[in-house]
């Protein structure tokens, strides 16, 4: 009992505390990559606190929807981070069913539908180019993200990714799965090659051009929102990968999951640094790539128990 | 012979059936009434059929034989699974009986609205009879009925030529489905000898011949792939209020009696659930990738009924399939995915096409690209919409969620517990269509929410809509109610299932929704809270969306219905034969046009290549016997007779 | 050969004779020959039988069928100016052919149109009427002709009934014949206001009720 | 005795009053008192027989039986809407339509017609059909001719031949069926339909084959069976609309009525397989043709033609497969609908100057209650609910699956759907739709109401139609009578 009760503990520290500490040592070594020192290592932490300060200002075009996209955004991100085990360590009410995988990837919908909308609600053109792009993109990593997900926690016969994740699962399985995931990640998050957190022309944005009204204090809800689910996705494509390379018990242990989750950031760093951006049409041949890895994982799992 | 029921709940039912009975008469009596006695009639009925369904106890009720065909008694039956489609008839009907009287104000001078009245009460009682035939022949006159009162309702405005046409179009396929119908249910009694849907037991081959026709019948009218093509064309003419009863009540019947016949009935052909399997995939994701193309609103909603079918039909060919294969828990939870997303179906759809009907009403056009902005003219509309399309995304904890997610955790039973790797994998691979489907929904559904309530105006009719009638508004916030109370009461409906015995396994529902909502409840509230805890020193500021420094942005500035959905259209473009023809007109016209149209060019194949071609062979064939036969010439006719004499000569066996 | 069976043959032969004419006053004459032959079987059969009703309706079948219907046809012809007939589709001469190749037929094959199932010459023949009959109606251009045609298709009946059968009760018979003359006075009728609309006698040009 | 005076007496009067008369006015009074009259002396001639159950007297060659009063009833009704809607509609003389000697014509030949059909259905005796037979059609051609347009005469021309040739087939296949019974019968009882009937094992079998093809041509193109109905839709077109609601209503059931005692007599004499081999699927094949002509039509009256095409063919099905009950309902529902159809179809010609179907539009808006009540007849005759017509092709078809049947059912309801959905979208055409700039004659309401009349019937007819009902009209036509 109280070692759930610490697990949990830790994981709801780890939750506080990893995806701060991942922005930050994305940022650094996206500057040292680039030749440049960079801001000082904390910086994104400070960007947020500075934001939390400011009023904001809103569109007379909006409604309730752009107001409401960061407050949902925010809620329902924590939850997740909170229930999924991504940490390594217990995540609350572990096996209660709340992390239900279906009940994730809607739940992942609903954020994305609230933050198309609020793109939308601006009026302005890059709001809808934004969100058009982001509707493609979720239609097409949706169901490599469910397949491949799947296909892990088949052999432990739940949906349940708290349990699933985390008990015995065939090493090709988890790899392919994990790959996948990791690829899903990439456009869930709006990283590159995808799309370029980073770039400041409006054409060729994605995500960015969805929160584009957003400033001050929706803007630093918005941004830590990215961060928590950033570190979320890595975490939980380490899980997989541990687990699928060293079983169950490592894939528990906070500390090589945490030290899994920095080692992501310190790649995806890296690969931003060295890779450019797929042109638009491009994207959905490389997200395809995703969902044929996961559908040959399914097809693993299913044929080979 | 006089009535004899074996349930204490026939009375109710009687009146319930004879309420609408009454509102027929009455509306035809009275076609300038726009609610008066007709509508509490119908209301009344409505409200019946709600109480019969929770509360009625399962018996039978036989009419005296006013109508008694080749020895057939006019019986209904109560039991669980009338019970449940009752109650949807019911709770669909009563908000849309609310909703009509203020619509109908909308079409003064073009309809008279008793007789739109009566023919909803007619609709209404049809419906009512098909769920509760006993057998086939009164399910048929209800189902004849219910093809008759509808094709009325959606001539209404037959002013319109597009309306007629789609009236005509609708009744012929409708008359094609009941044909088939009709035959395979001849047949079936044929090799049963009795009309009672009960006594129909045949597996194997003989009932193969029998099930396709009968199968054929229900499909063609639930509109799925590739009989759906009247759907999107019949959904829209009718007035908003009668298309959210058809899509959301009507086409349902077409399940029932598949859940009737195959789920819970023996007619059971080995092929049945793999077809219904296939036919399903393909309907969801062909309706939804066709509704995304459209740009009014009520065919996006009518394309989107093709794509619930089909996850209709898809859950009922799991539960099937996997029946076959003794995986009970899989087919238990596709069951329950049906009836649950049938009811789900039924309260979203009927509210987003109420919605439709009072964007119509209030501001003048269905079509995405006039609209715009009017979440701030119509508040409450607005809100009531995007519970509606909150619920058709399936986003969690709605109502849409909940029968989806059954749809999910059957396919992913199969995927672990069937016997073999095939089964397997294509559990998994359903999961993963699904979600496609999902996605699409979603893209499709932010589409329709977006383009029409948020941003500015795109044309004056938007801009000076306003809120409809309080009637209206009450109907739709009701159903909005409805989403939100069945999503969170999922586990609730799953035990009523139970307690109905639809499905066995009561422990079947392991979702806990509660806990979900409380969290996410709490998270927000606590967001929520320290949000306004900092904005009560800093207040926001309200300015103009960003313009680039060019001045105010002009409402064309902003994405329209048809550039939201391209990156998602082009991707299937192949599917559809998906083209933009851009025109530039000017003088050095390839780089500096003085005007610029894009026109969107798609094509439907099963349109193009399969039904216009057998309606124009049809045509032809026609003209051709008719002008050959009937040529004019009384030498021909005379050789007719002569050649028709050799030939019965020869068939009789003289020559 | 009895004489029954001569004056069959004389009928058949007419008819195929009439197949193959095209002048309308021969055809008319042709028509009455015939009608006299069947109704001298009939008279034959009636005398020699001492039938009382049978010889009254053999004297009223050879005055209507010889006399009064080619005489109100004639007259009619003559009001009309109807002169020739050279009909349509197959030549005259052709269809004679083909006609006589039709009464070939038939009188061997007459076993399975006799009542005794035997072959009976009178039986092939009547049948070869009724079929030539209808030849005639297909190949004639003039509304006449088909007049004509009809009238031999009729022959064909009343001989099949006279030489075949115990004949139909004498009553019933009279009422056909009755039936069959107000036809023929009904279709003049028509065919004259034909001839006062339309301008022609031509019937293959009469066409205008088609789809 | 009574009985025979009764049914032949009024129309009788009417035809004598439609010669002598001077007055138009009255002659339309007395057609339409007449017409009535004749109607209530058929079915209480009918009711009659129903009581004897199903024997009735006899004069001569004629008698009356359970199905001959059964038809004399439906044709009585169908006369006695026809001559009122007749003496409603035409109250002008100098009327562009029909001139006065056309109206005298229309009453006369009307009621002399209804007599050689009476005559038809009672006939006992094989001859005095056929000369009965040879009659309606000989005083129905004048009723074609009416109008007196080029196209009638045409019409006229092709109707006296089409169906004299056919006639004369259906005598030779009389004169064959004599033969067959030839030296077993008493004389003057060859052609007695009871005697037949009672003594059908001993009649010679390759002749009675040879008969009933005969017999099945000469009938079935007087009834307008498919390849053999071209006579048909021209002669319905061409005549004043009273009159083909006579011709469809009344004429066609007469040659059915014919065909039913054919088919009943051979398949007694074991040659069952005669009739079930060639009429019912001459008659299905009837219902599909029709369905398939039905799609292309330009004219309204014609469509309705085509329709009488494919109900022959759904009760020639009924004959071949001997389903007494059947062949009655329908063809009682088929009169019914098709009369009233055809009345209404007179009614919009009288009032649009037009039955073409590109031209006409917009009815519902300019006389409602016209354009309801043609939707309706539509309804009727295709057999949609609540009319009759649905009761009687639902029960023919599942007769006809319990008879295992399968080519015979799905042909019947491919052509029966075809047919629906071709006849109510060239209805919904013209009914709805916008106003069209026409030429209008003022109509008076009540020229409505025969067929109005006839509607509520048929859809009196679908509730009526109970088991009981149906087993009570089994026994009133398959004992007694001719058999």
């Amino acid at each position: 009992m109280s070692n759930v009760l610490i697990g949990v503990a830790l994981h709801c520290l780890l939750v506080a505390s990893l995806p701060i500490l991942l922005a930050c040592v994305i940022r650094k070594t996206k500057a040292r990559m680039q030749g440049r020192p960079g801001p000082p290592f904390l910086q994104p932490a400070l960007d947020l606190a500075k934001r939390l300060k400011k009023s904001d200002t809103v569109s007379e075009t909006t409604s309730w929807v752009f107001r409401a996209n960061p407050l949902v955004g925010v809620a329902l991100t924590v939850w997740l981070a909170l229930v999924l085990p991504w940490t390594g360590a217990t995540p609350i009410l572990r096996g209660s069913g709340v992390a239900d995988l279906i009940l994730i990837v809607y739940l992942l919908a609903a954020i994305r539908f609230f933050a198309i909308l609020a793109a939308l609600d601006t009026g302005s053109a890059f709001g809808g180019l934004g969100a058009s792009r982001e509707a493609a993109l979720s239609v097409l990593i949706e169901p490599g993200l469910v397949i491949g997900l799947a296909a892990a926690s088949l052999s432990s016969r739940t949906l349940d990714l708290s349990i699933g994740l985390g008990s015995p699962v065939r090493p090709t399985v988890a790899i392919l799965s994990a790959a996948a995931f990791l690829i899903a990640a990439l456009s869930e998050l709006s990283r590159m090659p995808i799309d370029d957190t980073t770039t400041h022309l409006e054409l060729t944005m994605v995500h960015e051009a969805t929160i584009l009204e957003y400033s001050g204090r929706r803007l630093a809800l918005i941004e830590w929102t990215v961060m928590i689910r950033t570190a979320m996705f890595f975490g939980i494509a380490a899980v997989l990968l541990v687990n699928g390379m060293f079983g169950p018990d490592a894939a528990t242990n906070p500390l090589i999951i945490g030290t899994g989750v920095i080692a992501a950031g310190l790649f995806l760093a890296v690969f931003e640094g060295v890779s450019v951006k797929l042109n638009w049409r491009r994207v959905p041949s490389f997200v395809a790539f995703s969902t044929a890895l996961a559908v040959m994982s399914a097809f693993v799992a299913a044929v080979e128990r | 012979m006089s009535t004899s029921t074996t349930t204490e709940w026939g009375p109710a039912m009687i009146l319930a059936l004879g309420m609408f009975a009454v509102a027929t008469v009455l509306g035809l009596a009275k076609a300038r009434s726009r609610f008066g006695l007709v509508g509490f009639a119908s209301l009344t009925g409505c409200v019946l059929f709600v109480t019969c369904a929770i509360f009625a106890t399962n018996g039978r009720i036989v009419l005296p034989p006013l109508i008694g065909l080749a020895g057939v008694e006019v019986a209904f039956r109560i039991d669980s699974l009338s019970r449940w489609f009752i109650g949807i008839i019911g709770l669909v009907g009563i908000p849309v009986c609310i909703y009509l009287p203020g619509y109908l104000d909308h079409l003064r001078g073009r309809v008279r609205p008793g007789l739109v009245w009566s023919g909803l009460a007619v609709l209404f009682g049809a419906m009512a009879g098909v769920v509760l035939a006993d057998n086939a022949v009164v399910f048929i006159a209800s189902w004849e009925m219910m093809a008759i009162s509808s094709f009325l309702l959606v001539a209404t405005e037959h002013q319109k030529l597009s309306v007629r046409r789609a009236a005509f179009i609708y009744l012929g396929a409708t008359r094609i489905g009941s044909a088939f119908l009709i035959a395979g249910f001849i047949w079936a009694h044929a090799l049963t000898g009795s009309w009672r849907f009960e006594d129909w037991t045949f597996q194997g081959t003989s009932a193969t011949l029998p099930a396709a026709l009968i199968l054929v019948g229900f499909l063609a009218k639930a509109g799925s792939w590739p009989f759906h093509l009247w759907l999107p064309i019949a959904h829209p003419a009718a007035p908003s209020p009668v298309s959210a009863v058809m899509s959301g009540v009507m086409i349902k019947t077409a399940i029932y009696g598949i859940v009737r016949l195959f789920l819970l009935g023996h007619l059971g052909a080995p092929w049945v659930g793999w077809i219904l399997l296939f036919l399903g995939c393909v309907s969801a994701v062909w309706g939804i990738l066709f509704g995304l193309l459209q740009q009014d609103l009520k065919r996006l909603l009518a394309y989107s009924s093709v794509e619930n079918i089909g996850l209709l039909l898809l859950a009922s060919g799991i539960c099937l399939v996997s029946r076959s294969y003794g995986i009970a828990l899989a087919s238990d939870l596709a069951l329950g995915a049906v009836l649950f997303h049938a009811l789900n179906h039924s309260i979203f759809k009927s509210l987003l096409f109420l919605g439709a009907g009072s964007i119509d009403a209030c501001a003048h056009t269905r079509d995405m690209d006039r609209l715009g902005g009017l979440a701030r003219r119509m508040p409450w509309t607005a809100a009531a919409f995007f519970v509606g399309c909150a619920s058709i995304c399936a986003l969690a904890p709605l109502n849409g969620f909940a029968g989806e997610w059954l749809i999910y955790r059957s396919a992913f039973v199969v995927g672990y517990s069937a016997p073999s790797g095939e089964l397997r994998l294509i559990g998994l691979i359903l999961l993963g269509w699904v979600a496609l489907t999902g996605g699409l929904t979603a893209a499709c559904f932010l589409k329709a929410y977006g383009i029409v309530f948020l941003g500015n105006g795109r044309s004056g009719e938007a801009r000076k809509a306003h809120e409809a009638a309080p009637g209206m508004v009450i109907a739709m916030c009701a159903l909005a109610c409805a989403c939100i109370g069945l999503g969170f009461g999922a586990p609730f409906v799953w035990q009523g299932l139970a307690r109905m015995s639809l499905v066995s396994n009561p422990g079947g529902w392991n979702l806990p929704v509660f806990t979900t909502v409380l969290g996410g409840g709490i998270l927000l509230a606590a967001a929520w809270a320290f949000l306004s805890r900092l904005e009560r020193t800093h207040r926001p500021t309200v300015y103009s969306t960003w313009d680039c420094g060019f001045g105010p942005l002009s409402a064309r500035t902003q994405y329209s219905a048809t550039s939201f959905g391209q990156p998602i259209v082009r991707l299937f473009g192949k599917l559809y034969r998906y083209e933009i023809d851009v025109v530039g007109k000017g003088e050095s016209q390839h780089n500096f046009p003085t005007t610029l149209s894009a026109e969107l060019k798609h094509e439907s194949y099963l349109e193009s290549r399969v039904y216009s071609p057998a309606i124009k062979g049809m045509l032809r064939l026609s003209e051709g016997l008719i002008m050959r036969l009937q040529a004019g010439s009384i030498h021909q006719y005379l050789l007719f007779m002569i050649v028709t004499l050799a030939l019965l000569l020869w068939l009789g066996g003289v020559i | 050969m009895s004489p029954i069976h001569e004056a069959a043959g004389l009928a058949a032969m007419v008819s195929l004779w009439l197949l193959g004419i095209t002048r309308v006053k021969s055809m008319l004459w042709g028509l009455a020959l015939q009608g006299g032959a069947l109704s001298m079987i009939l008279l034959i059969h009636a005398i020699a039988n001492n039938l009382a009703p049978e010889i009254f309706l053999g004297m009223s079948a050879l005055l209507l069928k010889a006399v009064v219907i080619p005489l109100f046809l004639n007259w009619s012809a003559h009001r009309l100016k109807v002169d020739r007939d050279w009909g349509v589709g197959l030549a005259p001469g052709m269809a004679m052919l083909i006609g006589a190749v039709v009464l070939m037929t038939c009188y061997f094959q007459s076993a399975r149109f006799s009542p005794l199932s035997v072959p009976s010459g009178t039986a092939g023949y009547s049948i070869a009427m009724v079929l030539i009959g209808v030849m005639i109606m297909i190949t004639r251009r003039l509304a006449m002709g088909i007049l004509v045609g009809f009238l031999v298709l009729d022959n064909g009946i009343f001989a099949y009934s006279v030489t075949e059968t115990a004949g139909l009760p004498a009553v019933i018979e009279l009422g056909v014949m009755f039936d069959l003359f107000v036809a023929v006075l009904l279709t003049g009728m028509v065919l004259f206001r034909v001839s006062r609309s339309f301008e022609h006698m031509d019937v293959s040009k009469m066409r205008e009720l088609h789809e | 005795m009574t009985a025979f005076i009764a049914i032949f007496t009024f129309p009788l009067l009417v035809a004598a009053s439609s010669l002598l008369v001077r007055d138009l006015r009255l002659i339309r009074s007395i057609a339409g008192i007449g017409g009535l009259a004749h109607a209530s002396a058929a079915i209480w001639v009918g009711i009659d027989v129903w009581r004897m159950g199903g024997h009735g007297p006899g004069i001569g060659w004629f008698s009356l039986d359970g199905l001959g009063c059964w038809i004399l009833a439906v044709n009585g009704l169908v006369y006695a809407a026809a001559m009122g809607n007749a003496a409603l509609l035409w109250n002008a003389p100098g009327d562009i339509h029909l001139s006065e000697r056309g109206v005298r014509v229309l009453f006369g030949c009307g009621s002399l017609f209804i007599l050689a059909g009476n005559a038809v259905v009672t006939a006992s005796d094989l001859g005095a059909l056929w000369i009965s037979m040879e009659a309606t059609t000989l005083v129905t051609a004048p009723l074609v001719l009416a109008h007196g347009a080029k196209s009638s005469i045409e019409a006229a021309w092709k109707y006296l031949i089409l169906c004299g040739v056919g006639i004369a087939f259906a005598l030779l296949g009389t004169v064959l069926l004599l033969a067959s019974s030839a030296g077993s019968a008493p004389s003057d009882q060859g052609l007695n339909i009871a005697w037949l009937t009672s003594h059908a094992m001993s009649l010679r079998r390759p002749l009675i084959d040879t008969s009933f093809v005969f017999l099945l041509l000469g009938y079935g193109t007087k009834a307008g069976l498919f390849p053999v109905h071209n006579w048909l839709p021209d002669a319905h077109s061409e005549s004043p609309a009273p009159a083909s609601a006579l011709l469809s209503g009344a004429l066609l059931n007469c040659a059915m009525v014919a065909l039913w005692r054919i088919s009943d007599i051979v398949s007694r004499t074991g040659a069952h397989r005669a009739v079930t081999g060639l009429l019912a699927p001459m008659g299905a094949l009837s219902v599909l043709a029709a369905g398939v002509m039905l799609i292309r039509q330009r004219d309204l009256k014609r469509m309705w033609a085509y329709s009488s095409i494919e109900n022959m063919g759904l009760m020639a099905v009924a004959a071949g497969l001997q389903l007494a009950p059947v062949f009655a309902l329908h063809a009682l529902a088929h009169s019914l609908g098709k009369a009233s159809a055809f009345l209404l179809s007179g009614n919009v010609v009288k009032q649009f100057g037009t039955a073409s179907l590109a031209k006409l539009g917009g009815i519902m808006r300019r006389s409602p209650a016209t354009g309801f009540a043609l939707l309706a007849a539509g309804a009727a005759v295709m057999g949609a609910p609540p009319f009759g017509s649905f009761a009687s092709e639902w029960i023919l078809v599942s007769k006809t699956s319990m008879q295992s049947q399968w080519a015979i059912v799905i042909v019947v309801i491919a052509g029966i759907t075809i047919s629906f959905v071709a006849v109510l979208t060239h209805l919904g055409r013209i009914v709805f739709g916008e106003k069209q700039p026409e030429l209008e004659v003022k109509v008076s309401p009540l020229a409505l109401v025969p067929s109005a009349v006839l509607l509520l019937l048929s859809a009196c007819l679908f509730f009526v139609v109970s088991p009981a009902a149906y087993e009570a009209l089994d026994k009133l036509l398959n004992h007694g009578g001719h058999r």
